[in-house]
C-alpha cells in the first residue's frame, strides 16, 4: 500500500516521543517541588516548611540543582596539571607541540651552569585557545611532570585570558587526567571525586633524578 | 420611502470610504509605472469593491470576489510579472495618453448623465408588505419544492411545522444564489464550466513546450 | 448611499479602467485595467440587484417565491461574470508568456504585425 | 447594525451592555446601557474595538504558546528537552524572543521597494486575524457568526499568497523571489482541493455557517468524511507551508524565503502570521472535522475546542519531525494529480449519498446520526481503495521515455562517465 512508509516514520519518531531525554542540563536544572525535596532529602512538606521562598520557587519549576555529567577519568580537560618539581625546562612539550602554543624560557640554573644540565624556568605560557587537546605534549613529558587537567569551564570575554602562565600552573589544584598516565589508572585515581595529588613524588613513572644523579649521568659520565 | 431599504448612516459611511480607496487604488493601478505595484494595488481595489458588495447585501459576492480576484487573479498577475522580468522596470503609458483621458472623461460623463436622469424603479417605492418581507424581512413560502408558492409575510403569522420562516433574500443572500444559479441559470452556470475548461485547456496548449525547445521542467 | 451613488462609483470605475486599456502599453497592466471594467459592471448589477425590485414584484397580484428570488439576478449575474474574467484572465496570462516568450516583449506595440 | 452581526451573542452581549435599549438588545434583557439612544455608530466602534483587541491579543497570547508548544513537542521527538530556561519549563521563552525581536534594528534593503516591503507584513497578518473572528471558541463565544463564514475563511486566507510576493518581490533578492514564485505556484493549487474537499461537508450540513457546520455533526465528519479530512488536512498544511510543504521558506535551499531581507518587527509580523495562520488552520480543522465545541457535557465546550485544537497540532508537529520536506514539481503533482482526484471522488460519493437520504428540501432538517453513521460506512469503504489507486498513480511515471537515458538535472563528471552529460 501507498503510504506505508509515511505511517511508520510516524511510529517511529513516536516512539522516540516517549523515550526519556538524553539531555544532561549543566549546570543545573530546573526542578518541581518533588523533585527539590528528594534532592534535598526531606519530604515535599518538610521541604516547603523549611524554606518556603525555594518552595515556592520549586512549585513553579523554577528553583534548579546543580546537574553534572560523570566524565571518564581519561577526559582530556583545559587547564594542565603541572608538576615544577618534576619538570627540568627540557621544552620536549613545546617541541613536540603540533600547534606551537607552548612557551618556555629557561636559564641555566641548578648546579653546573656551564653544562646546563638542569634549568630555571622563566616563562611557560599553554595558548589553551588554540590548543586541540592532542595530548601529544603530555605524551612527549619524559619526566611525567605535565598532565592533561580535568576541568573544562574556561568560558570567558577576553582572548588573552585563555593563555595560561606559569603562576597559574603553579596555583592550579592538582587534578591531573589519567589519560597517558596508566599509574593514575592503576591507583584507581578519579579526578570527578575531587580527588587531587599534591605530591609530585606520587604523580609520575619516573623519578625528576636528583642533582647527583644528573651530575653522574649527564657530567662525569660523558668524560 | 420604507423604512426597510432605508440605509443606516454607518453603512452609508463605510460606502463612501469604501469607493473612496477603490477609486484610488485604481487610479493608481493605472497610473503606476512599476507594474507589480500596480498588481497590489488592483488587489486593494479588489478588496474595496468586495467591500462595497459586503454593503450592498450581497455577502457571496463579496467573499467570491475576495477568492476569485485577490486570492487568484491578482496573485497571478503578480506571478507573471516575477517570471517576465521584462516588466520590471516599468511600462510607460503610451502617446495616446490625452485622447484616452478625454475618451473615458466623455464616457463617465454620459454614465452620470444616464445615471441621474433616469427615473428609477425603486425598492424603496414598494408598498405590498408581502414583497417587502420577501425582499428584506422574515417571510413563508407555500411550496418551498417548487418555487411557484406564495410568499407571505411572517411577521404576523403563526408558522405551522411544515413551514420555514425564512430571513428576505437580501437579508441571506447565499442560499437564494445557489438556488438561482442551478434553477433558472443553470445553462448559463454550465456553459461558464465549460468556458472555464476550455480557458485550461487552451492555456496549457499554449504554454506546452513545443517541438525541439526544451522543456522548462528542466532537465537539458 | 443610494442607487445613483453607486452607479457613480461604477461608473468612475468603468472610466478608470477604460483609461487604463486605452493608454498601458504593457499588456499586464492592460489586462489589469479589463479586471477593471468588470469589477465596475459586477457593481452596477449588484446595485441593481440591491436597489431596484424584480418586474413581478412592482406590480400587484400575489407575490411568488420566484419573484422574490428573481431580485437577485444580479448577484448572480456577477457571480457569472467574475468566474468568467477568472477563466479570461488566466487564459490572457497565458497567451502573454507566450508572446514574451516568442517576442522576448510584453509591450503592445511592439506587437503590431497585425497592421502589416 | 445589520441582524447578522447582531446574532453572534457575543457581539451582541458587549454591544448590548454598552448601547443598551436599541432593538435587538431589550429581547435578551438588556434595557438600558451606558450610551443614550442615538449613539448606537459609537457603541457600534467600541464594541468592534474592545473585540477585535480581545481576539487579537488571545490569538498573539495562542501563537506565543505554539511556538513554545512547538519547540518542547519537538524537541521530546528528538530526544531533547527544549527551551526550559525562563518561567516554568520555558513557557516565557516566547516572550523573550518577541521583546529581543522587538529591540533589534530595523533594516530595509537599499533596492527594495519601500511600500511593499513595509506594506508586506501588514498584508500579511490581517486576513489571518480575521479569520479568528468567524471561529466558534465555545458555545456562542464568536465575534461575528456570518453565514458565508467557510466560504469567508477560504477566500480571506487566500490573500496571504499576494502577501508573500509582494514580501519576496519587494527585497529585491533572488532567493526571496524563488520563494515568492514557489509560492505562489503552491498556494494557488492547494487552494483548490481545499476548498473542494469542504464542499462535501457542505453537501451534508447545507449551511457554510461555522455554527450550523458545528451543530450538524452529531457524529464527527472526521468519521463521515475521511477523504475530505485527508485532502483539507494535507492542504491546509500547504497553505500554512508547514512542513512537508513549507518550500516557500525551505532553509536548506533558500535561506528563509520571503523572510530573508526582513529584521527587527516587520519579521516578527510575518512570523507571527506564518504561526498565526497554524493556529487558525487547526481550529478551522477542529470545527469542521472534529466537531468543534462540542462534547461530554461536565467538560466546558471550550475546554474540549482547545483540546481538540491541542490534538491538531500536535498531529501538525508529529509530521513536521517525521516527514521530509517535497520537491516543488512533487508537491504540485500531488495537488493536481493526486489531492484534485481524492476530492473529485469524496464529491461524487457524497453527492450520491446526499442526494439518496435527503428529504430535507422541505423542512431543511439535518442528516440525522445513522444517517451520518452509515455515509460513513460508505465513505470509509471508499476511501481505502481510493487512496490506493491514485497513490498507485501518483507513483507510476508515466511520462518516462524508456529509450533514452533519465535525465540529469546537472551534467557532472563522475567516474564512470567523465563528461558524457556535459557533451549533450
Amino acid at each position: 500500500m501507498q503510504g506505508q512508509g509515511l505511517l511508520k516514520g510516524l511510529g517511529v519518531t513516536m516512539k522516540n516521543f516517549v523515550r526519556p531525554v538524553h539531555t544532561v542540563q549543566y549546570p543545573d536544572r530546573k526542578v518541581g517541588l518533588l523533585g527539590a525535596a528528594k534532592r534535598a532529602g526531606v519530604s515535599p512538606f518538610r521541604f516547603f516548611a523549611d524554606n518556603p521562598r525555594e518552595g515556592l520557587k520549586a512549585l513553579l519549576f523554577i528553583a534548579t540543582v546543580p546537574e553534572r555529567v560523570q566524565q571518564a577519568p581519561r577526559f582530556r580537560g583545559n587547564e594542565f596539571t603541572w608538576y615544577e618539581d618534576r619538570c627540568t625546562g627540557c621544552a620536549s612539550c613545546a617541541k613536540y607541540c603540533p600547534l606551537g602554543i607552548i612557551k618556555i624560557v629557561t636559564h641555566p640554573g641548578g648546579i653546573d651552569v656551564q653544562e646546563g644540565e638542569s634549568y630555571a624556568i622563566d616563562v611557560f605560557d599553554i595558548d589553551i585557545g588554540r590548543c586541540m587537546f592532542c595530548g601529544l605534549c603530555v605524551e612527549a613529558c619524559p619526566y611525567d611532570a605535565l598532565h592533561m587537567g580535568s576541568q573544562f569551564e574556561r568560558g570567558n570575554y577576553v582572548r588573552n585570558d585563555l593563555v595560561i602562565d606559569i603562576e597559574q600552573l603553579r596555583s592550579n589544584l592538582k587534578r591531573p587526567s589519567s589519560w597517558f598516565r596508566p599509574q593514575f589508572e592503576e591507583r584507581k585515581f578519579d579526578p570527578f571525586k575531587g580527588e587531587t595529588v599534591d605530591d609530585h613524588y606520587k604523580a609520575g613513572r619516573h623519578e625528576q633524578p636528583s642533582p647527583d644523579e644528573l651530575k653522574e649521568r649527564w657530567v662525569d659520565g660523558r668524560k | 420611502m420604507n423604512e426597510a431599504f432605508e440605509v443606516p448612516t454607518v453603512v452609508s459611511f463605510a460606502f463612501w470610504v469604501a469607493s473612496a480607496i477603490t477609486i484610488a487604488a485604481a487610479i493608481m493601478v493605472v497610473t503606476v509605472r512599476d507594474v507589480f505595484k500596480a498588481a497590489v494595488f488592483l488587489a486593494g481595489s479588489f478588496i474595496g469593491v468586495s467591500a462595497i458588495f459586503f454593503l450592498l447585501n450581497a455577502e457571496f459576492v463579496g467573499v467570491v470576489q475576495i477568492l476569485v480576484y485577490v486570492g487568484a487573479v491578482s496573485i497571478l498577475i503578480a506571478f507573471s510579472v516575477m517570471m517576465i522580468s521584462d516588466v520590471s522596470h516599468g511600462s510607460q503609458p503610451s502617446r495616446a495618453r490625452y485622447a484616452s483621458v478625454t475618451v473615458s472623461a466623455l464616457v463617465l460623463a454620459a454614465i452620470a448623465v444616464t445615471v441621474y436622469n433616469t427615473e428609477w424603479t425603486l425598492n424603496s417605492g414598494l408598498t405590498d408588505p408581502d414583497a417587502i418581507a420577501g425582499l428584506s424581512g422574515t417571510f413563508i413560502e407555500d411550496e418551498i419544492a417548487s418555487g411557484e408558492g406564495r410568499v407571505r409575510d411572517a411577521s404576523g403569522i403563526q408558522a405551522s411545522d411544515s413551514q420555514v420562516v425564512q430571513t428576505g433574500v437580501l437579508g441571506d443572500s447565499t442560499g437564494t444564489v445557489g438556488a438561482l444559479l442551478v434553477r433558472e441559470f443553470v445553462l448559463p452556470f454550465e456553459t461558464v464550466g465549460l468556458v472555464i475548461v476550455a480557458a485550461l485547456i487552451g492555456g496549457l496548449a499554449l504554454m506546452r513546450p513545443r517541438e525541439g525547445e526544451p522543456d522548462p521542467r528542466g532537465g537539458g | 448611499m443610494t442607487l445613483e451613488n453607486v452607479l457613480l462609483v461604477s461608473g468612475i470605475i468603468f472610466a478608470i479602467g477604460l483609461y487604463g486599456v486605452l493608454s498601458r502599453r504593457s499588456t499586464i497592466a492592460l489586462l489589469m485595467s479589463l479586471e477593471l471594467l468588470f469589477n465596475a459592471v459586477v457593481i452596477a448589477a449588484v446595485a441593481f440587484s440591491r436597489f431596484t425590485p424584480s418586474a413581478g414584484l412592482a406590480d400587484a397580484g400575489a407575490v411568488t417565491a420566484n419573484e422574490v428570488r428573481a431580485a437577485l439576478t444580479g448577484h448572480v449575474f456577477a457571480v457569472l461574470v467574475i468566474s468568467v474574467a477568472a477563466a479570461e484572465s488566466a487564459l490572457a496570462l497565458a497567451l502573454i508568456f507566450a508572446l514574451y516568450r516568442a517576442k522576448e516583449t510584453v509591450e503592445i506595440t511592439d506587437v503590431s504585425e497585425m497592421k502589416r | 447594525m445589520s441582524e447578522t452581526i447582531l446574532d453572534s451573542s457575543l457581539f451582541r452581549n458587549v454591544y448590548c451592555y454598552v448601547a443598551g435599549g436599541s432593538e435587538g438588545c431589550v429581547s435578551h434583557g438588556y434595557s438600558e446601557g451606558f450610551l443614550p439612544a442615538g449613539y448606537e455608530w459609537l457603541a457600534f466602534a467600541i464594541t468592534a474595538a474592545v473585540l477585535a483587541i480581545l481576539f487579537i491579543q488571545g490569538a498573539l497570547g495562542g501563537v506565543l504558546a505554539l511556538i513554545w508548544g512547538e519547540r518542547r513537542i519537538l524537541a521530546r521527538f528528538q530526544n531533547r528537552v527544549g527551551p526550559n530556561r525562563w518561567g516554568p519549563f520555558g513557557s516565557l521563552t516566547s516572550v523573550a524572543d518577541a521583546i529581543k525581536t522587538m529591540f533589534k534594528e530595523d533594516i530595509v534593503p537599499d533596492q527594495a521597494d519601500r511600500f511593499l516591503f513595509n506594506l508586506a507584513p501588514v498584508i500579511m497578518v490581517v486576513p489571518v486575524l480575521m479569520v479568528f473572528a468567524v471561529i466558534p471558541i465555545g458555545v456562542g463565544t464568536l465575534v461575528a457568526d456570518l453565514n458565508i463564514g467557510l466560504l469567508f475563511v477560504i477566500a480571506i486566507t487566500s490573500a496571504s499568497g499576494l502577501a508573500i510576493a509582494m514580501a519576496a518581490w519587494s527585497s529585491a533578492n533572488r532567493i526571496a523571489i524563488f520563494s515568492g514564485l514557489r509560492a505562489v505556484a503552491l498556494l494557488v493549487s492547494y487552494e483548490i482541493p481545499m476548498a473542494l474537499s469542504l464542499l462535501g461537508v457542505l453537501m451534508i450540513t447545507g449551511t457554510l455557517s461555522m455554527t450550523g457546520t458545528i451543530e450538524a455533526q452529531d457524529v464527527p465528519f472526521i468519521i463521515v468524511q475521511p477523504l475530505g479530512f485527508l485532502v483539507f488536512f494535507l492542504a491546509a498544511l500547504a497553505e500554512m507551508s508547514r512542513t512537508p510543504f513549507d518550500l516557500t521558506e525551505a532553509e536548506s535551499e533558500l535561506a528563509a524565503g520571503h523572510l530573508n531581507d526582513y529584521s527587527s518587527m516587520k519579521f516578527g509580523v510575518l512570523f507571527l502570521a506564518e504561526w498565526a495562520a497554524t493556529v487558525a488552520g487547526a481550529m478551522i480543522i477542529a470545527t469542521v472535522f472534529l466537531s468543534g465545541w462540542r462534547g461530554f457535557s461536565p467538560i466546558p465546550s471550550h475546554i474540549w475546542f482547545v483540546g481538540k485544537v491541542v490534538a491538531v497540532i500536535f498531529l501538525i508537529i508529529w509530521i513536521r519531525a517525521t516527514w521530509p520536506r517535497l520537491r516543488i514539481d512533487q508537491v504540485l503533482s500531488l495537488a493536481w494529480k493526486g489531492l484534485f482526484e481524492l476530492t473529485m471522488i469524496n464529491l461524487i460519493v457524497t453527492a450520491i449519498l446526499t442526494a439518496a437520504m435527503a428529504d430535507r428540501e422541505a423542512d431543511g432538517s439535518l442528516f440525522s446520526a445513522g444517517e451520518l453513521w452509515i455515509m460513513a460506512a460508505v465513505n470509509w469503504a471508499v476511501f481505502f481503495p481510493s487512496v490506493y489507486l491514485i497513490g498507485k498513480l501518483l507513483a507510476s511515471k508515466p511520462y518516462e521515455d524508456d529509450s533514452s537515458e533519465p535525465q540529469e538535472l546537472y551534467p557532472v563528471a563522475t567516474e564512470e562517465k567523465a563528461f558524457e552529460g556535459a557533451a549533450d
